[in-house]
């Protein structure tokens, strides 16, 4: 029986990756880009994994859907007039992609039984952090240097971002501009920031011990933010603020710190005394999870679209 | 036996196989910038079900899957995100400037004009 | 280190560091009076250092200097034209801006030239060669004429194709030895023993061939040596082309001898030697005489250097250093002589194209210069059968390029207005022309180990005098023949190869389009998915 | 595999957290910048940059103190789990290397900046301090990163920051060029990325100290690395996968192009070069490299013809790049080593790594001085440069002087790169290769006389610059190529230095 659930799901997401592959319109494939995402999620589950179930559908579906979507529509103006691939390349390519695919199913098949794990030694490590939840284990301590790094990469995506704005538009404001708010999201902004906010508080709470974290968290506030700012009740803000830029780095600055301390607590760089593991690591997680929310919100938002008021 | 063949993670990981694939041929062959964004994503997904499988196979010590590639998951998912943001912030501003969004067909090797 | 290593490590050092000297903006204004100074510790050099001096300066630098027969003569003539040049070429250059450029470029090929005589090492020869090759290219390209444009061109193409050839040999010829940096001897003493012997040879003889202007790869020589400026024609031709002749004298195995590669460079230099003749009585332009004469002198070397090659003869390397010297000092005065002819006129003039004469007759041979002595000296070495008279018959060909040349000069200043040279250049030509004369007869004795009366007997005397009569008599020949003036473009096959160009100029279409059919983005994709499935084949094969 | 192995994979050493500090001081910087705003941009960073100098020549003592690699382990905690950084000779190496060209990069930068005192805290200042601190961390994590995850992160880290580089002035191709390297370079990660997954899924770890100990079998380790190093070259640019390159280093800003080329594509070789060398297995290494040396001798010849017949300077130093990058590839079999000799410590590997350094300094040299030059007369077309070197003597002698290591001309590393590969390949017995080496050297030749003969011309109408160059402008590219330059004065012969920490027996690599 649930095999035939994941061979249903399994179904509708290939039908629906060839359906975004195959279909003329862009509005329509980003459309099912969302679903997709959103099938992806229940996928996640299925793979006994809650964590990236969350993300991914707060993320891969939710956000980029958002971006993905305002980017069509900037783009609609002017259709795609680029020389399309010839039809011999095109099935020049399937065959590629297509040995592509069946080399890496191969090797999915062929991976070695029993599989090589590191569920028990993140397992054994794991009362030494305090924490319940090994994924956050993961994130925050055994490889919280990838953690800080990808925080890192998300800045840079962000000063990415920013750097396209002409120069007498840089530090303004960026603009999410629909011309009409439709009356549906003006009122959702109205009510469902506050219920988004608790989901968020308490995802980042739970993830100290169970599924949920800093980005499932951060994201929900970054779409209740993006909320407000699609229905105009609260302006984008100007990204030269000192005030937006402390929001931004203080995750990834706390968590630095930390780590440095480390060097004088528990002798080294990310080490965290067994004592306040915990307290650390729900600090830096409180502070990551404002810190993405804004991050993600800005990267939506996009580069200053009005110039810095003097 | 085949149950466990094909248990959720073979599925899963096939399906990311698969999923990898579509991505490829859609980055690859697609002249609509946009499209191929969407197609880098449909790739990350695919490749992000593979460590899925892989961590689902290594279920084990009490945890239902195996945290390490689920926290590298996790990860992955935020960085693809970021570079899709710059890729969409870049093409719209191509756009503003050029009213283009393809990258095909420029005169990259004449002279620039001065400025 | 001995007063002796000093001042040979001083002979390349100077130079090097006059021509840093011109960053500073003092110095520079008076660069050009440098120039004469600067050969001048190379000159000492070349008197005092005994023979078989040997330095080494240990790491970084790993640079050993070396003082042996050959080279002392070859330095010595070679210090005395770049400096009698140096005299010449600041009254010629004048004070313009350029001059600056010009005498850093001069420092600088001053500099490798007189290294390449001096150095022991394999790696620290390839640094000076290749610094006397590209810094020429400065004094080539210096008058930024069209023709100067591609003389150019055409010699640095030449020049780089030669040190590639030069350094795969010499990697090869160091690729047996546990040291990275060996001494030239050392490698050398391995080469014959070597399983690729014929290679190295092949690469040696093409690399330091194109250097010398060895046809077919003598091309780049008369589009270069006349696009310059007079003093810098004289020591391009004169001494920087000797830097191939140096090369071959250091790098063949003339202890144990390759009979193959003897007769290979032998058959190589007649063939030059005749060409080099053939084509310059065609040719209009003095300087492009000069030049051409340089390529068949340079056969002559060519076909020295192969005997002792083919018959195991150290000797040879005296001798051939020996000629080499000769056609130094008689080239660059020659060249001179052309600056100081273009300015003279009325009749200071028969003087001038008197001592002209002399001196291109020398080459011919003509009885008591440095010609006929140094045609005398080698004659032994290649005995009386058919080399002996082809080399003779060479000289007829000497004889009548040099009358050739002489019509030439002398047509070009019947019409000059009253005038002399300055005694800023007149000097330093007469200086070259009075040692060309000097160095070769104190030297003759030990050379040829005969007396310098040997030379007065009628037989020695005929023996010279009877191929120059035969090119006089074959110069009235070719001057009834009108057509033959400019019959031949300058750089003769170049302009074969540069037919070839439009195949070449397709080529590179062929690959720009390809390279913009690559950089389409289906294209690259594509790409990228075979390489990484070449590559997971590769690996699975080697798995 | 048994989890937390008995014997640990990697032992920190005493100056191990000096590695931390290479990897996190630019991170602060960044964040210093962002909190502190415009005005302090470029204190903060060129603080960090003689900061990180001083680091970097601090892990240069401690090698050469220690004799042997430095380790540390993030946190505590042991790969598998956790994550090591590592740094051996060559590493370290590298990392002095980025340092130096870092900072010199940043002096131009700033004197960049200072000619136009109203902008100087504008957006393309501000955004290139913060970008370039990126670029650094990004490189240091690259060259010490031991865990094939953090890699993929660090990799990333560079790729975003590399790319808003490209169009920082903004104009409609540089942005075009941009989001071609962005696509291009993520088509890149996203390969690399499965892999990391097919590793991980047959190994259970990613750590490439255990990686190597483990018995590598089965397609899944095979297709595994392809992807990588497939996703690698197209960050590396190698032929025929440069479609990006050109137009993205042609197009950045000079002190842009010269991290762009000199740098940033030097991380995705090294980690090439780590998968052939210490994760594949030697026979599959062979083959594989056979592969990566056709296609660097490709690369060598094919873009060296490109680079000649440039219209553009900046175009033709982009396409010189593409043409060295293949110098690279081509020491994969010339330094396949022995059963006596590991492949540290043939020839081949020094003079690879010889090649590295000198390319990035003479080639950052070149970006640098082409950069004094579009300054100076606001264009960079080659047939209309004639004479500009009596107008920038420096500028025109630093181009040359880097010309000499890009042609492998002594005395210059370049040539003593060249020379060691032309030796390994005439007793290695590898003819094609050799005879690319020296078609390599001739094109170089060509295209860089090209331009030095525009610098000797004297036009009828002398050139003037537009504004007046200070001389602090022109130092920095005339010090990078004098680098190179000295750089000849290393022996002929294998560097010990690049052998440090590495295992001087073959039981690792043995098959």
């Amino acid at each position: 029986m649930t095999l035939l659930l994941d061979l249903a799901l399994v179904a509708w997401l290939l039908a629906l990756a060839l359906h975004i592959a195959r279909v003329r319109d862009d509005r329509n494939a980003i459309v099912a880009f969302i679903g997709f995402g959103l099938l992806l999620g229940l996928g996640w589950t299925r793979l006994a994994s809650l964590d990236v179930a969350l993300t991914e559908a707060a993320i891969g579906g939710g956000v980029t859907g958002v971006l993905l979507l305002r980017a069509e529509a900037h783009l609609r103006p002017g259709k795609a007039s680029g020389a399309s691939v010839s039809h011999g390349g095109k099935t020049l390519a399937a065959i590629a992609c297509a040995m592509v695919a069946a080399g890496l199913a191969l090797a999915v098949l062929a991976f070695p039984s029993p599989a090589p794990t590191l569920a028990p030694a993140a397992a054994t490590a794991l009362p030494s952090t305090g924490l319940g939840n090994p994924v956050t284990a993961v994130l925050l301590a055994y490889r919280a240097l990838d953690t800080l790094l990808e925080k890192v990469v998300l800045i840079l995506a962000l000063i990415g971002v920013w750097s396209l704005a002409p120069d007498h538009l840089w530090g303004g404001a960026p603009s999410l501009r629909p011309d009409v708010v439709p009356e549906p999201l003006a009122y959702l902004a109205q009510t469902l920031p506050p219920f988004g906010v608790l989901i968020a508080v308490y995802m980042f709470w739970v993830g100290a011990d169970a599924p949920g974290g800093t980005f499932q968290g951060g994201t929900v506030l970054a779409a209740m933010w993006l909320l407000v700012m699609l229905a105009r009740l609260r302006p984008a803000p100007e990204t030269r603020r000192r005030s937006v830029r402390l929001v931004l780095i203080g995750g990834p600055t706390l968590f630095l710190a930390i780590g440095f301390l480390g060097f004088a607590m528990a002798g080294g760089f990310l080490a965290y005394p067994e004592s306040i593991a915990k307290p650390l690591i729900v600090g830096i997680e409180a502070a990551l999870t404002l810190s993405i929310a804004a991050t993600l919100g800005l990267l939506v938002a996009g580069p200053a679209q009005t110039a810095p008021g003097r | 036996m085949t149950a466990a063949w094909l248990g959720p993670a073979t599925l899963f990981g096939l399906c990311g196989a698969a999923l990898v694939g579509i991505g490829l041929f859609v980055v690859i062959t697609h002249p609509g910038l946009l499209r191929r964004i969407v197609g880098f994503n449909l790739l990350g997904a695919g490749i992000f079900l593979v460590f899925g499988a892989v961590a689902r196979r290594g279920a084990g010590a009490g945890f239902e899957g195996d945290p390490v590639p689920q926290a590298m998951v996790i990860t992955g998912i935020v960085v693809a995100f970021s570079a899709t943001a710059l890729a969409v912030a870049l093409l719209q501003r191509l756009f503003d400037l050029t009213g283009r969004e393809t990258l095909e067909a420029q005169p990259e090797h004449l002279p620039r004009s001065e400025p | 280190m001995t007063a002796s290593g000093l001042l040979l490590a001083a002979a390349v050092l100077v130079p090097l560091a006059m021509a840093a000297c011109c960053l500073s903006r003092g110095i520079r204004a008076r660069a050009p009076f440098l120039l004469a100074a600067a050969p001048l510790p190379a000159l000492l050099a070349a008197f005092l250092v005994p023979d078989g001096t040997f330095v080494f300066f240990p790491a970084p630098f790993r640079m050993s200097l070396v003082l042996d027969r050959p080279g002392a003569i070859l330095l010595g003539g070679a210090a005395l034209l770049w400096s009698a040049a140096g005299a010449f070429a600041s009254p010629y250059m004048g004070r313009k801006p350029a001059t600056v450029r010009f005498a850093v470029w001069w420092l600088l090929t001053l500099a490798g030239s007189l290294g390449v005589f001096i150095v022991g090492d394999v790696a620290s020869f390839y640094l000076v060669y290749t610094l006397v090759s590209l810094a020429a290219y400065g004094l080539i390209v210096h008058e930024q004429t069209a023709s100067a444009h591609r003389a150019g061109v055409v010699y640095v193409v030449l020049a780089l194709l030669s040190e590639a050839c030069l350094l795969l040999a010499f990697v090869m010829l160091a690729a047996s030895h546990p040291d990275a940096n060996p001494l030239i001897r050392d490698v050398v003493a391995t080469l014959p023993a070597s399983p690729m012997r014929d290679s190295i040879m092949a690469l040696l003889i093409l690399g330091f061939g194109l250097k010398m202007g060895l046809v077919p790869l003598h091309i780049w020589l008369p589009l270069a040596h006349p696009a310059a400026p007079m003093p810098a024609s004289a020591v391009l031709s004169g001494v920087v082309v000797k830097a191939g002749v140096i090369g071959l004298i250091r790098f063949l195995p003339f202890e144990t001898g390759v009979p193959v590669w003897g007769t290979v460079l032998i058959a190589v230099g007649i063939v030059t030697a005749y060409y080099g003749v053939a084509i310059g009585v065609t040719q209009t332009r003095a300087k492009t005489v000069l030049a051409y004469s340089t390529v068949s002198q340079m056969g002559l070397l060519a076909v020295l250097i192969g005997t002792g090659l083919e018959n195991a003869d150290t000797g040879a390397t005296t001798l051939v250093a020996y000629y080499a010297v000769h056609h130094t000092l008689v080239k660059g005065a020659l060249f001179l002589a052309v600056g100081i002819l273009a300015a003279t006129g009325g009749a200071r003039l028969r003087p001038v194209l008197l001592l002209t004469a002399i001196l291109a007759l020398s080459l011919g041979g003509m009885p008591l210069t440095s010609g006929a002595l140094a045609k005398l000296a080698t004659k032994p070495m290649l005995g009386y059968g058919a080399l002996g008279y082809a080399m003779t018959l060479a000289g007829v060909g000497s004889t009548l390029l040099m009358l050739h040349f002489l019509a030439t000069v002398a047509r070009d200043a019947r019409q000059n207005p009253e005038a002399s040279a300055p005694p800023g250049q007149v000097l330093p030509w007469l200086a070259v022309a009075a040692a060309s004369l000097v160095i070769p007869w104190s030297l003759y004795p030990a050379i040829a180990g005969e007396t310098v009366q040997s030379l007065f007997q009628a037989e020695a005397l005929w023996k010279l005098l009877w191929p120059m009569a035969l090119g006089g008599l074959a110069m009235i020949a070719v001057s009834r023949l009108p057509k033959l003036r400019g019959a031949i473009p300058e750089g003769d096959i170049v302009v074969l190869a540069e037919v070839g160009s439009p195949a070449l100029g397709r080529l590179i279409l062929g690959i720009q389009q390809a390279d913009a059919a690559l950089r389409r983005w289906p294209a690259a994709g594509l790409s990228l998915v075979t390489i990484a499935a070449l590559l997971a084949g590769a690996l699975m094969l080697g798995a | 595999m048994t989890p937390l192995a008995a014997a640990p994979a990697h032992v920190a050493t005493p100056g191990g957290f000096l590695l931390v500090l290479a990897v996190m001081l630019p991170v602060v910087a960044v964040l210093a910048m962002l909190a502190l705003g415009p005005r302090q941009t470029a204190r903060i960073a060129l603080t960090t940059l003689a900061t990180g100098l001083g680091v970097a020549i601090a892990i240069v003592v401690e090698l050469l103190r220690t004799g042997a690699a430095l380790t540390y382990v993030v946190g505590g905690w042991q790969p598998p789990l956790g994550l090591a950084l590592r740094a051996d000779g060559l590493s370290v190496a590298m990392l002095a290397m980025t340092a130096l060209v870092v900072a010199a990069i940043g002096f131009f930068a700033h004197a960049q900046h200072g000619l136009e005192p109203t902008t100087r805290h504008g957006r393309a200042p501000t955004t290139f301090w913060i970008l370039l601190m990126a670029v650094w961390s990004a490189l240091n994590a690259i060259f010490v990163g031991e865990d094939l995850f953090n890699l993929y992160v660090a990799l990333e880290l560079l790729t975003f920051a590399a790319v808003p580089l490209v169009c920082l002035d903004g104009r409609a191709e540089t942005v075009a060029a941009a989001l071609r390297y962005l696509m291009f370079a993520l088509l890149g990660s996203l390969l690399y990325l499965l892999g990391t997954a097919l590793l991980y899924g047959s190994f259970g770890t990613l750590d490439i100290g255990l990686l190597s100990e483990a018995s590598a079998e089965g397609p899944g380790f095979s297709v595994a690395l392809a992807l990588m190093i497939a996703g690698l070259l197209a960050k590396a640019a190698l032929f025929p996968l440069h479609l990006w390159l050109p137009p993205a280093h042609a197009g950045a800003p000079a002190a842009a192009s010269a991290v762009l080329s000199a740098l940033v594509i030097k991380a995705p070789f090294f980690l090439i070069l780590r998968l052939i060398l210490d994760v594949a297995p030697p026979q599959a290494a062979a083959y594989a490299g056979q592969v990566l040396a056709i296609l660097g001798a490709a690369s060598i010849l094919f873009c060296s013809v490109m680079a000649l017949k440039q219209a553009r300077l900046k175009l033709m130093i982009a396409y010189s790049t593409v043409a060295q990058i293949g110098y690279l590839f081509i020491v994969f079999p010339l330094a396949a080593g022995s059963e006596t000799l590991p492949p540290w410590g043939t020839i081949a590997w020094t003079g690879g790594a010889l090649q590295l350094v000198s390319h990035a300094l003479a080639k950052a040299a070149m970006f640098l001085a082409a950069g004094v030059i579009a300054e100076a007369f606001g264009h960079d077309r080659i047939s209309d440069l004639g004479g500009f070197g009596r107008a920038l003597p420096i500028s025109a002698a630093a181009f040359g002087l880097a010309g000499l290591s890009l042609m492998g001309i002594p005395p210059s590393g370049g040539f003593v790169a060249k020379c060691l590969l032309l030796t390994a390949a005439v007793i290695g017995g590898h003819p094609w290769l050799a005879a690319t080496i020296l078609a390599g050297g001739l094109l170089a030749g060509g295209y860089v006389f090209r331009v030095v003969d525009r610098a000797l011309a004297t036009p009828a109408i002398p050139l003037a610059p537009r504004k007046p160059i200070p001389r602090r402008l022109e130092l920095a590219a005339l010090v990078l190529a004098l680098a190179a330059v000295l750089l000849g004065l290393v022996p002929l012969q294998p560097f010990g230095f690049l052998q440090l920490g590495r295992p001087d027996s073959l039981t690792v690599i043995a098959p």
